[in-house]
C-alpha cells in the first residue's frame, strides 16, 4: 500500500507536529520549565503517527513513557494544548498536572495513559481486549512496549493468554535499540525481536519503523487481523531515538556514528523526499505544513506557560471513588 | 433468617446472585471455571453462565492486569488468586495499577473489581500457603482490603466489594470456610468501611478479625465469668479502617487488646495501637496489648505451626493483664 | 541410546522406589498421619527417575511440588527415611519437618528445594546457574516446572536470560497434561509447549516422558551440551499423573477413559516388558526388585512414624543468619 | 576524618572497596555495568572488573532470582533496582524467596545479597517512582530493611549490608543522593541493627528515617531556641528495629513525635507508636504524634507533590504539641 499525496501530507503534517512539540517539551525541560523526567520521541515520529494514524477513537490505546507523540495524535485537537500542559504540570493539563509526561491519560479517546512500570501495562492492555470481546465491539487494543520492556514476565503471561484466547490486541513492540543504555542484543538472545511472538504462534513481523507507509500498512493490516477475531499481532519497529534516554542524559553509550547514520534515515526527511519527489509536492507546500505547526505548538507552549498551578487541595481527590482521603 | 450455611456457601451464593443481577460481574482465575475454585466458592458458576467464568493458565498478574483492564472498561470482575500468598507475583499490578487507577483517571474510571484471595495458617501448608497477607496491602492508598469473618458477613461483604467501584482484595481465611452461621437467603449488602461491634462490654475492648474473632468470642464469654465485660470490634473492613468505632470504644472502656493472626511487627495491630493513643490517650487506663503470632515464616509440622500460631491462652492472659494493670 | 540390561535395572528400581514411596505417602495422607497438601507423582516416574539419574551430585536441582521423586533419588541412600520423615512433619524430617512435602531440600547433594509458589524458582535457577559460570565449574542446573506453571511470567524473565547469556539450564518441562483442572491446551496456544523455547533461539524437544530411556537420552544430550557452554535447552516430557492434582482431588474433570489409556503406557509396566522381552530378565529378578523395594520403603515408613515431632522451639530458629527472633 | 563527599560517591566507594575486597560480590541490574547505574553509584565498577558487573534486561524478577540462587551458592550478589517502587513486580522473589531461604535452608545457607533500590518522593516523577516502599518490607520475617540518612552511614551500612549472610532491602533516598558529609576513605563497617541517636535531649523523643532526620534536626534547632532539648533516634536499620534504643529514649523523654515520609496508616511511625505505649506506657506524658505525608498515591505537579509529602511546619507543630499536652 502507498498512501495518497493527502494521506501522505496529513501524516507529514501528524510527524512534524510530533517533532516540534517534542522540541518545545525538551527546551522547557532543560530550562527546568518542566518537572522530572522527560522521554522523548524524536526520531521515532514516524511508528508513533503511523500507529496513530492506523486506530480509531474507540479502539484502546496505551502508549508508553516515549509516547506523547501517540497520545498527541490520538487527543482531539482542541485538547492538544492539553497535552503539553500536563507536561507542564499545570491545571489546565489534560490530568489537572498530577500526572505529567509519564502519565497523561485521555479517557474520552481511549488513550489509557502511558505508565512508568514498564510491562505493567501489557497485562491491562488484556482487559480492554477482553472487554471489546466480551461487549462484542469490534475495538482493539494497541500496546506500545520498548525493546528493552519485553524483558518483563508481563509480556509473556500477556502472549500467552492473547494468543490463547485470540484476543484483539497489538502488541506494538517499538524498538529504537536501546533500553537506557542497554542495547537489546545484549538482553535479547534473537537477532529480531519479532521472532519471539512464533513461539506462541503469533505473527510476529519486522517493520521499517522510520517509513511511515511501512508503519501504516503493517500497523493496518494487523489491526484488520485483529479486529476480524484473528487474534494478536507483535509488531517490531525498527527506529531510534535521537535524544538520551531521558532528557538531558547524553547518551554516552552510542558508538560515534549511530546517531548521525540514523538522522539519515530521518522519517521526516524521507517523507519529505517522498512528498516532493514522487508526488511533486511544492517547497511552498511543505514549508506551509511547518509554519502551520509551528504556530500551532506555540500556542501549546503559550497556553502551559501561562496556565495555573494545581490547586494544592486537589492532591487528595479521588484516591477511592466513594470516600474521601484526609487532607492537610 | 434462621437457614444455616458454611462460610464457603455464603460466598458462593453472593457470587450467584450478584452474576444474576448484573451481567457485567464475571468470575476468572485459575480452575475457577470448570472446576468451581478450589475452595469450590465458584461452583456452578460456569454451568450457569459458561461466557462469565475464564479459567486461566498460572498468571496471576494477568489475571489482576487483565482484570483492571475489563473494570475500567466498565465490567466488575471477580478475580480468584488462590491462595493470598500468590499475591507477590502480582503485587505491582494491585498496588501500582489496580489502587492507582482511579487517582490516575481522576475518577472517571477506576479498577472496580474484586481480587479473592485465602489467606491465614492452620492447614499444615507451610511458607508459602499460609501467610495473613493484609500488612503487604493496608499501606497502600488506593485499596480496599475486606476480611469477614462469619458466613452472613462473607455473603454481604461480598456483596458491597463486587458493587464498590475500588479495587477490593478480599480476604477469605481458609480456617472459616467450614463454620456455619446464619445467612438470609435473600441478597444484601453489608456497608464497607464498616466495623461491627460484636459484643458491648465497659471494661475492656478487644479488636480482632477473620478467625481471630472467635478467639475473642471465647475469651469474652470466659471473663464474663470474671466479672470482666469486653467489647469485641470486628473492623470487617481493613482498609480504609473505621477508626470511629474503634476509637470510641476504647474512649468508653480505656483497655485494648488486638488479637492478630500475623506477625506482630507491622501487623494491623501496630496502627490500631498507635491510632488508640494518638486520640484516646487520656482514657487508656492500661497499656495496648497485641497477641499475635511469632515472627517467623509459618512451618510445616503440626507442632511448629501451633507454636507460631497465636494461642488462645495468650489472648486470655493479655486481657487479664490488661485489667489488672 | 538404549541402556545396557544392568542400567535399565537399575533404573527399574528406581521408578519402582518412586511408585511405592508415593502409594505409602498417599495411604499415609488420606489416613491423616501426613498433614497438609500432598502432591502424587505417580505415572511420572520415568520422567523423573530419568531426570535424576543424568545429573551429578554437584549439580543443581530444583525439584516441583510433585518432585519427591527426583528428591528422593538424588539424595543419599541413607538419607532416603529423612525424605520421607520430613513429608510427615518429623524431626528427624530432611529438613526437620519444617518444609513438609512442598518444601524439601538437601544442600548437601545440591537438591536445592521444592517450592509452592509456582514458577518462582525457574528464575532461582538463573543464580545457581550463574555461580557455575561465575565460579568456573561445570555443574548444570536442572529446574522442573509443570505446563501449568509456564504461565508465569518468571518462566519468560528466565528463559531470556539464560538464552542471552547462554547459562547452562535445563528447563525440564513436565507436562502431565494439566494444571490442577485446566489441560494445558485450554491455556497455552502451542499444540506443543516445546515450541515456546524457539521463540527465543533455544532447542525445545518433546521427550516420550514414559519412556525411561528416551528421557535419558534427551536429557543426557541436554546436559552435556550445558556442560559444555552450549546453553539452556527445553525438555517437554509427555507423561501424566494418575492421581488427582493433590492426594484426595477425585479429578472429576478428566474425560472417561483417558487415565485408562495412560495407564497402558504405565512406564513401569513398559521398562519390565523391555527388561523381560529384550534383555532375558527373569520374573525372579523383576521380583527381587520389587521385594527390596518393598521392604525399602516399608523402613522409611517406620522410621518415619516412630520419629519424634520437633520441638516446638525450633519453630523460631534460622529466621535469620545471625540474630534470634523472639519466642514464646 | 574530614574529607567531604556525597551520598552517592560514598556508596560507590563502599561498592569499590568491599568488591576489592571479596571477590564474591558483584554487581548486577538495569545499566549498572557499562553505564555504572542511573544515578552512577555503581561507576567505574565495570571497568575495573568487567567479569563481575551484569547489565541484565528489564526483568526485576529475573534479577533478584538470579542473586538468591547465587547467593545460595555463597557468592555476594549486590541487585540493583533502580527505583524501588519496582520492588512490586519482584516482591514474590523478596517475600516469599529470598526472605525464607534461611529458614528453608535451616541456616546452612541464606540469600546473602544486598537489593538496592531508590526510594521516596521529591523529584516531580509522580505515582510510579516517588513512594516510600519499606512498609511493603518491614512486616515479613527474614527481610533486613536498612535505611541510611547520612553519607557516612551509607558507606558504612552498604558495607555491612553486603557482609550480612541475610537478605537485605537497602533502600536509598534519592532526595540525600546529592548530600555531603564526612566520611572515611578506609573502608569501614557500621552495624546493623543499631539505631543511631543523632542528638541528645531530655524533653522530647523524635524517630526519623532517611531525608526526614534532616527535618527532625533542624527541628530540634529550633526547639532549642525555646528551651526544648530533643533526641533524635535515626533507626537506621528499619526491620529488625532496635527497640531498645527507642523505648529507652521514650522513658527518658516520656515524649514521642515520629516522622515519616511516607503515608501515616500502617508505616513505621505505627509500630514505632504501638512498641512504645506498650513498652512504657507509664512513662509518656503525652500522646505519640506522627507526622506523616497524607494518603495518596504521589502526583506529579510540584505543587501537589509538596501538598503530599510532609511539611517541615508540622514537626515543630507535633513537637509544641507533645511538649504543651
Ligand atoms: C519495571 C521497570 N523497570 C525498570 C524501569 C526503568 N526504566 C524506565 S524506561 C527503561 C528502559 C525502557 O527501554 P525500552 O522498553 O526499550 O523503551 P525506550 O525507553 O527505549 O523507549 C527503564 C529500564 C521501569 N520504569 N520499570
Ligand atoms: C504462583 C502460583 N500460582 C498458583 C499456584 C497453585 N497451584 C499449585 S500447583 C498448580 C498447578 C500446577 O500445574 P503444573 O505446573 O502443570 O504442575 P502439576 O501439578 O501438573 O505437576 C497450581 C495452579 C501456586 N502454587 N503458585
Ligand atoms: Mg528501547
Ligand atoms: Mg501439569
Amino acid at each position: 500500500m502507498t498512501l495518497s499525496k493527502d494521506q501522505l501530507l496529513q501524516r507529514y503534517e501528524d510527524m512534524v507536529l510530533i517533532r516540534r512539540f517534542e522540541e518545545e517539551v525538551e527546551k522547557y525541560s532543560k530550562k527546568g520549565t518542566i518537572p522530572g523526567f522527560i522521554h522523548l520521541g524524536i526520531g521515532q515520529e514516524a511508528t508513533q503517527a503511523g500507529i496513530a494514524a492506523s486506530l480509531k477513537e474507540t479502539d484502546y490505546k496505551f502508549p508508553d513513557h516515549r509516547g506523547h507523540g501517540i497520545i498527541l495524535l490520538s487527543s482531539h485537537p482542541e485538547d492538544r494544548k492539553r497535552v503539553m500542559a500536563e507536561i507542564f504540570g499545570k491545571r489546565t493539563g489534560l490530568n489537572g498536572g498530577r500526572g505529567g509526561s509519564m502519565h497523561v491519560n485521555d479517557l474520552k479517546v481511549r488513550d489509557m495513559g502511558n505508565n512508568a512500570i514498564q510491562g505493567s501495562t501489557v497485562v491491562t492492555a488484556l482487559g480492554t481486549a477482553f472487554a471489546s470481546v466480551y461487549n462484542h465491539t469490534d475495538d482493539v487494543t494497541a500496546i506500545s512496549m520498548g525493546d528493552g520492556t519485553l524483558g518483563e514476565g508481563t509480556c509473556h503471561e500477556s502472549m500467552n493468554m492473547a494468543a490463547t484466547w485470540k484476543l484483539p490486541i497489538l502488541y506494538c513492540l517499538i524498538n529504537n535499540h536501546y533500553a537506557i543504555s542497554t542495547r537489546y542484543t545484549e538482553t535479547h538472545p534473537q537477532s529480531q525481536l519479532a521472532e519471539w511472538a512464533q513461539g506462541y504462534c503469533v505473527p510476529g513481523e519486522v517493520v521499517d519503523g522510520n517509513d511511515i507507509e511501512a508503519v501504516i500498512e503493517a500497523t493496518g493490516r494487523a489491526v484488520q487481523r485483529a479486529r476480524e477475531g484473528g487474534g494478536p499481532t507483535l509488531l517490531e519497529y525498527m527506529t531510534y531515538r535521537w535524544q538520551g534516554h531521558f532528557s538531558g542524559d547524553p547518551a554516552a553509550y552510542r558508538p560515534a556514528g549511530e546517531l548521525e547514520s540514523w538522522k539519515e534515515k530521518d522519517p521526516i526527511k524521507r517523507a519529505r523526499e517522498k512528498l516532493m519527489d514522487a508526488h511533486g509536492v511544492a517547497e511552498s507546500e511543505i514549508q506551509a505544513v511547518h509554519d502551520r505547526v509551528d504556530a500551532e505548538v506555540e500556542s501549546y507552549v503559550q497556553f502551559s506557560l501561562e496556565s495555573p498551578d494545581p490547586d494544592p487541595a486537589y492532591a487528595t481527590a479521588h484516591v477511592y471513588a466513594d470516600i474521601e482521603v484526609e487532607g492537610r | 433468617m434462621s437457614r444455616t450455611i458454611t462460610f464457603s456457601k455464603a460466598l458462593n451464593e453472593a457470587l450467584h446472585q450478584e452474576m444474576e443481577r448484573d451481567e457485567k460481574v464475571f468470575v476468572i482465575g485459575e480452575d475457577v471455571a470448570k472446576m468451581g475454585g478450589d475452595f469450590g466458592i465458584t461452583s456452578g458458576i460456569w454451568v450457569k453462565w459458561p461466557d462469565r467464568a475464564f479459567d486461566t493458565a498460572l498468571s496471576e498478574a494477568a489475571i489482576v492486569g487483565l482484570s483492571c483492564g475489563a473494570a475500567v472498561c466498565g465490567l466488575r470482575p471477580v478475580a480468584e488468586l488462590m491462595f493470598a500468598d500468590f499475591i507477590g507475583v502480582c503485587y505491582d499490578q494491585i498496588v501500582n495499577n489496580a489502587a492507582k487507577l482511579c487517582y490516575m483517571y481522576e475518577g472517571k474510571a477506576s479498577a472496580q473489581m474484586v481480587v479473592r484471595a485465602v489467606t491465614g495458617g492452620g492447614i499444615r501448608c507451610a511458607y508459602h500457603h499460609s501467610q495473613c497477607v493484609e500488612p503487604w496491602l493496608m499501606n497502600v492508598p488506593g485499596l480496599v482490603v475486606v476480611a469477614p469473618a462469619t458466613p452472613y458477613e462473607a455473603k454481604g461483604l461480598l456483596v458491597s466489594s463486587i458493587r464498590s467501584n475500588n479495587p477490593v482484595v478480599f480476604l477469605e481465611h481458609k480456617g472459616l470456610y467450614n463454620q456455619k452461621g446464619e445467612v438470609p437467603e435473600e441478597l444484601y449488602s453489608l456497608p464497607l468501611y464498616q466495623a461491627n461491634v460484636e459484643r458491648s462490654g465497659k471494661d475492656l475492648t478487644i479488636v480482632a478479625a477473620m478467625t481471630m474473632v472467635n478467639f475473642a468470642r471465647r475469651a469474652a464469654e470466659e471473663l464474663a465469668k470474671e466479672g470482666v465485660e469486653c467489647e469485641i470490634i470486628n473492623p470487617r473492613t481493613l482498609f480504609p479502617l473505621d477508626k470511629e468505632t474503634i476509637v470510641s470504644s476504647v474512649a468508653k472502656t480505656g483497655r485494648l487488646v488486638i488479637v492478630q493472626e500475623g506477625p506482630k511487627f507491622m501487623g494491623y495491630g501496630a496502627e490500631i495501637g498507635s491510632l488508640v493513643s494518638e486520640d484516646v490517650f487520656e482514657y487508656l487506663k492500661a497499656p495496648v496489648k497485641r497477641v499475635t503470632s511469632l515472627g517467623t515464616p509459618i512451618p510445616f509440622a503440626p507442632v511448629l505451626e501451633d507454636e507460631v500460631l497465636p494461642h488462645y491462652d495468650d489472648v486470655l492472659k493479655a486481657c487479664r493483664e490488661a485489667m489488672a494493670f
